[in-house]
């Protein structure tokens, strides 16, 4: 137990030097624009790997989440001139909220079913983005949100979203690592019905499955809430087609790349996704010139493809693999 | 506290007349199946009641009625006097109810004081917020809970395993593990599903000294089993199931001697 | 640390890709190195490769005639997928690791909305190709109907915006064909429903009346529930915006369910893929096109006359090049890289010098002046917007053009 | 137009356009029975059958001879995913799987857009009349074809299922993979069997659907969704519960953009279903026991 603890605040601590120090060592605005879309999309992780990972339900959904909260927060700042962090605020809570009260009505569902509900809540809430003209803009949607500003320093340059992104994200890891070791931690995992849990055991114990669901559901819509605040800060620009299908989808990519189950294998997820992505634009073109996209949509392709064929439980079963120890689940 | 005084003073006199649990005239049919049959029983106080009967005789569907799992057909069941025939199972066992499974049901994601901190869950407060904030409240909380359990772990032996998965235990530590986190959540009625099943004579020994150490404790037992060495050893009270009806209750000697059971069932015994 | 050493990889291998990509004039200067990022797959992919293909082939004839005072164009071209995020970085990949001069592309609005002000932010000109006015208007610097009032200093566009198809449609179904109320189809994506926007702040200063609205999905196969609908109503003509072959499809239905009334589309009706596709069932379909798909560029009106050169320049490098009927958007392509070039050649810069280059590159494309293209001919107005002329014409049998105004 | 052929028409129209939706959904029951997986590369099964016919078409062969190759070629590639991508990791959490066939979608998009292009591609109607009109409603000649070939698959598979030894057996490892394997059936074959006839299947309506509403590299996702959806809808364990499924996407569809507004087109059933969803936890006609991903 001790050094479980102990190894986490080492590898936080790790974690936090190396956050800090890329900027120093990374000058390109471009390589920092890649942090922050890290950043992001492992923000919306965190809360699909506590619900995945640990309370054992699917949602192709979370983009939804993500757009509310990025729609909340460029509606209460250009309409109502509220200040954006009392947006970002606002932008948490309403998604948690809609998650809450459409939580009550899929997550009755289970599996499949329950993948549909949530991928039409995906589809759902894109057609209202892209359909409501006047609240969310249209099609365009709204350009000239508000930057953030911390005290008077008013951030602009993308290394300031860099370092806010990833202190939001540093403080809800450290959060959901609290969480999951805690007894509503433990009350999520006893009701991850193909992972070990049993909903039977944690109902005779007086644990109420739905209860949990629900607030877990919450809780990742509410960290996907942020991540989209704080992009449409960042972006100052909010359109529908930031929200589609595949918005919803890089996240599964990115829980199921980085290992479910485990708050770290989001974040590393998050990093290889992009990183490779990025890698095969660069490289494709090189090795081939004149190509645009085909190759690297076959790359990325493929390379999903390995990943889930020669680590099925994820990058973060590397060490375990190394160790030849055989990886549960 | 509350139930804690009643388990304190239950203590004086292990056994007395008032029931804990009465079942009314409980029916279940599956389609045309009949499993339980108009059946009526009370679980007093205290005692150790053994209920016993042939495979497919009604005895696991009666516990998920008693627990939720199942609705009844028909029929009413009151736990202290009080109706619980629409709670949730999650409400049963908040009031007191707890039960362990034939078929194991442990949370193999988690280490073994991991199993019984779960049963503690009934026993303690924080929420999402609380937790994931760690204030010390949660903080505090979090330590009871684990001192709890290593308590519970201790009085079954099982504090070495506590750290290893629940899978890596013999299949009858395993068992001993499901009713230390039953026992975890304080319950007022034990419901044991066949916990002798697949366990070594050496192994049923153990057991009843269990069981009776449980109820000394203070904790009404309710089991359900065929393994008579087991029922006849610790029971108080015997009821024979034979297709979802009663054929007979009464102390294992009167069973024991009772015709229509000997007929139904235990014939092949003796 | 990670990405850092694979940057440093990339950039090598960069270089190495840089020098052995074979050139064949030798060139006494530097080349001019100039970013290029479109959507070549995802839903508008189709006009997105199209797109550069043009654009490609004015780059080839840039060079074969010696670059630009000696420069070789070098184009850094990325795909973004159709995608925002991919969008954003493959732009800033451009100005920050690929240290472009200039940037051009993004027809799809979304994400061109969104890289604008990074262009701006950046100092770093940028030709945008999307529809919307928002690349070059400063946020919320423009009110429907009228023009933007404050624009990107380092934002140019060409004028391709649905507002002049509409009024050009408008006028024309009130003169020839004495249209008082239209109906409207439009595809569900950003471009049918940017033109849906513009078209419901605009007809009634045309004086005219919209009697039904509906919408398509890109992927559907079957319209007749909204022409059902449309058919029910009292309507002279139907107006279909789309930019994909479903929009083929509704003209085709709408034939099929006997609606005879006149029907108007956009110029993508006829962009070549779907010309060669659905082509056979489109005849009688009033297109407001641009001049390089007017088949008999001797009708053209006298204004755009001088365009006739390039575009038959354009259609016979289309064919020697990809052999098929050059079409509006690879002319769009072509004239793409021939501002680009203008811009350059004007501007001169000293492509070591990065910011002053940039800076002189953005005061010569804003500043462009009687542009002749194959798509579009005229000055970049205060706007920095590049007219695009556009002309009625009718599908006639066999897919042959009649000009109809 | 009465509203009497107004509704017609929109039945028509939800008609013919369900009926690719089911076929695509008997693409991800089939797969699904035997594997347990979701298959998202089910759409670019129907995009390959698609472009391949028109790619022999245009090589001159004869159009039912075109489309026969290339439903034989995708069948054939079908399995072959199967042995390469799905079988290797059977053992994986099937959220793995699902995401693998995610991969492979991405994938074939990548290989078609290669070879192919972002072009459109179509086939010329299997019949020579356009459209008739019967009792004051439109249809599509090409509309009745994609109908037809969606009974007959539907049909055929039945028969299938019901009747031949092959197809007990896929029954009888779908049921129970462990029983089966133990009665001698090859459950490894069977998957490649599940695999090849979800190919084939996607394949022979891609083809359909080509002449009327063309083909091209992107179509595939679009066409997996909502199959996807109208699989989920019929509960994913009986065909005629697919059929249902996809014809009630389509019609709700149809009547949505007829009676409410086109905009909503694709949003109204999803509500509806989520409705419905809270009644019958099985979809329309699933068993309540649905799937666990």
């Amino acid at each position: 137990m001790g050094n479980i603890k102990r190894t986490r605040y080492a590898s936080l601590a790790l974690f936090v030097i190396i956050v800090i120090m890329i900027p120093f060592v990374v000058k390109s605005p471009y390589l920092i624009t890649i942090g922050i879309f890290i950043g992001l999309y492992a923000l919306i992780s965190l809360g699909l790997s506590l619900l995945m990972g640990y309370a054992g339900q699917v949602s192709m959904g979370q983009s939804a989440f993500y757009g509310i909260g990025a729609y909340v927060s460029a509606i209460l700042t250009m309409k109502c001139g509220v200040n954006p962090w009392l947006a970002m605020i606002f932008a948490a809570l309403f998604s948690a909220l809609m998650a809450g009260l459409l939580g009550m009505v899929v997550l009755r569902l289970e599996g499949h079913l329950l993948a549909v509900a949530t991928l039409a809540l995906c589809i759902v809430f894109y057609t209202i983005f892209a359909q409501w003209k006047s609240m969310t803009g249209g099609v365009d949607g709204m350009p000239g949100i508000p930057k953030l500003s911390i005290g008077g320093l008013m951030l602009t340059r993308d290394v300031h979203y860099y370092y806010l992104i990833w202190a939001f994200l540093t403080v809800i890891l450290v959060f959901s690592f609290n969480v999951v070791d805690s007894r509503v931690g433990r009350a999520l995992r006893s009701i991850h019905h193909f992972q070990g849990g049993s909903e039977m055991a944690a109902k005779s114990l007086g644990i109420s499955p739905m209860k949990y669901k629900i607030q877990v559901f919450m809780l990742s819509a509410a960290y996907a809430g942020i991540a989209g605040s704080l992009y449409v800060h960042w972006l100052s620009l909010v359109t529908p087609s930031s929200f589609g299908f595949l918005t919803s989808i890089y996240p599964l990519i990115i829980v199921t790349l980085g290992g479910q189950g485990s708050l770290w294998g989001a974040i590393i997820g998050a990093a290889v996704f992009f990183i490779v992505a990025e890698g095969f634009r660069a490289f494709i073109p090189i090795l081939k010139p004149g190509t645009s996209g085909e190759y690297e949509i076959l790359a990325w392709g493929l390379m999903i493809i390995l990943v889930m064929q020669f680590l099925p439980r994820g990058l973060v079963s590397i060490p375990d693999i190394l160790r030849g120890k055989k990886t549960k689940g | 506290m509350k139930q804690m005084s009643r388990v304190a003073d239950s203590k004086e006199s292990p056994i007395d007349g008032t029931p804990i649990l009465e079942v009314k005239d409980f029916h279940k049919a599956f389609g045309g199946l009949v499993a339980i049959n108009r059946l009526s029983f009370k679980v007093n106080q205290g005692e150790i009641l053994a209920i016993i009967g042939p495979n497919g005789a009604g005895k696991t569907t009666l516990f998920n009625m008693i627990n939720r799992f199942q609705p009844a057909s028909g029929g009413e069941i009151l736990f202290e006097g009080e109706s619980i025939k629409e709670l949730s199972p999650a409400h049963v066992a908040a009031l007191g109810i707890a039960r362990t499974f034939q078929i194991l049901q442990l949370f193999s994601n988690m280490s073994v004081v991991e199993n019984v901190m779960v049963g503690r869950h009934l026993r303690s407060r924080g929420g999402m917020l609380a937790t994931g904030l760690r204030i010390p409240f949660t903080r505090r909380e979090e330590r009871n809970m684990f001192d709890a359990a290593m308590g519970k772990l201790t009085m079954m032996d099982l504090k070495e395993e506590a750290f290893s998965s629940p899978l890596s235990l013999p299949y009858g530590r395993q068992k001993t593990l499901e009713i230390a986190r039953a026992l975890a959540t304080e319950p007022k009625l034990l419901l044991l599903d066949e916990p002798a099943g697949g366990l070594s004579t050496l192994e049923i020994e153990q057991l009843a000294q269990l069981i009776k150490r449980i109820r000394d404790g203070g904790i009404t037992i309710l089991l359900v089993e065929h393994r008579m060495e087991l029922v006849m050893g610790i029971a108080d009270r015997v009821i024979v199931l034979n297709y979802g009806s009663k054929i007979g209750e009464g102390t294992p000697a009167e069973i024991q001697s009772n015709e229509e059971v000997i007929n139904a069932y235990l014939g092949v015994e003796f | 640390m990670k990405n850092r050493k694979g940057l440093s990889k990339v950039l090598f291998f960069l270089l190495v890709g840089l020098l052995l990509t074979p050139c064949r004039t030798a060139f006494s200067q530097p080349p001019y190195k100039i970013g290029y990022t479109n959507c070549h797959s995802g839903w508008l992919g189709f006009m997105g490769s199209a797109w550069r293909d043009g654009f490609l082939l004015g780059v080839e004839e840039v060079n074969a005639a010696g670059g630009i005072n000696g420069h070789k164009l070098d184009v850094v071209l990325y795909d973004d997928e159709s995608d925002v995020a991919k969008g954003v970085l493959a732009f800033k990949k451009l100005i920050d690791t690929d240290k472009v001069l200039m940037i051009t592309g993004q027809n799809q609005s979304g994400v061109a909305i969104a890289c604008a002000p990074i262009a701006e932010q950046s100092k770093v000109p940028y030709l945008g190709i999307g529809a919307s006015r928002w690349i070059v208007a400063r946020p919320g610097k423009w009110q429907l109907p009228a023009d933007p009032t404050e624009v990107f200093d380092y934002v140019a566009k060409f004028r391709v915006d649905a507002q002049t198809h509409v009024e050009a449609m408008y006028a024309f179904a009130k003169k020839r064909l004495g249209v008082k109320k239209f109906a409207w189809v439009n595809s569900s994506t950003a471009f049918g429903m940017n033109c849906k926007e513009i078209m419901q702040a605009t007809y009634k200063l045309a004086g005219l009346e919209v009697s039904a609205m509906e919408e398509y999905g890109t992927n559907d196969s079957d319209m007749t529930s909204q022409l059902t609908r449309i058919k029910a109503k009292d309507f002279d003509a139907i107006i279909i915006y789309s930019s994909d072959p479903a929009g083929a499809l509704v003209y085709k239905q709408a034939r099929e369910l006997g609606i005879t009334k006149p029907i108007l589309a956009d110029a993508p009706m006829v962009s070549t893929p779907i010309l060669k596709t659905l082509g056979q069932y489109l005849e009688g379909l009033y297109v407001c096109v641009h001049t390089p798909d007017v088949p008999d560029l001797n009708l053209l009106p006298k204004n755009v006359q001088p365009m006739v050169p390039v575009i038959n320049k354009v259609r016979k490098g289309v064919m020697d090049k990809y052999n098929h009927r050059a079409d509006w958007i690879n002319a769009y392509g072509y004239d793409g890289a021939m501002m680009v070039a203008s811009a350059l050649r004007r501007a001169a810069p000293d492509p070591t010098k990065l910011e002053e280059a940039r800076a002189k590159i953005r005061q010569a494309l804003v500043s462009t002046k009687g542009f002749v293209g194959a798509y579009a001919m005229g000055d970049v107005t205060s706007t920095h917007e590049l007219r695009v002329p556009v002309v009625m014409i009718r599908l006639g049998k066999g897919q042959k053009f009649e000009l109809a105004d | 137009m009465s509203i009497y052929d107004q509704l017609l028409q929109f039945l028509i129209a939800g008609i013919s356009i369900g009926s690719i939706y089911a076929v695509m959904g008997l693409g991800f029951m089939i797969v699904y029975s035997v594997t347990r997986v979701i298959n998202f590369a089910q759409g670019e099964f129907a995009m390959l059958g698609g472009m391949l016919s028109t790619v022999f078409y245009a090589k001159g062969l004869p159009l039912s001879f075109s489309i026969l190759c290339a439903v034989l070629i995708t069948t054939a590639f079908g399995m072959f995913l199967h042995r390469v991508v799905i079988y290797p990791i059977r053992t994986a959490p099937v959220f793995t799987l699902v995401l693998a066939t995610f991969g492979v979608s991405i994938a074939i998009r990548g290989i078609s857009l290669i070879i192919w292009g972002t072009d459109f591609r179509i086939l010329p109607p299997f019949s020579k009349l356009g459209a008739i009109h019967l009792a004051g409603a439109m249809i599509n000649i090409q509309a009745v074809w994609v109908i037809g070939t969606t009974l007959l698959m539907a049909i055929v598979l039945f028969l299938f299922f019901e009747y031949t030894v092959p197809g007990k057996a896929f029954r009888a490892s779908s049921i129970n993979a462990l029983g089966a394997s133990l009665m001698g059936i090859k459950t490894e074959r069977m998957g490649a069997i599940a695999f090849g006839l979800a190919a084939g299947l996607g394949a022979l309506a891609g083809a359909v659907v080509t002449p009327m509403m063309t083909t091209s590299s992107e179509i595939g996702l679009g066409l997996a969704i909502k199959g996807f959806i109208s699989a989920i809808i019929g509960g994913l364990n009986r065909i005629e519960g697919i059929i249902v499924g996809g014809l009630t996407l389509g019609i709700l569809e149809a009547f949505g953009a007829g009676l409410v507004h086109s905009g909503f087109k694709d949003v109204i059933p999803l509500l509806i279903f989520l409705v419905v969803l809270n009644f019958r936890r099985g979809g329309l006609l699933g068993d309540p026991e649905a799937g666990k991903i």
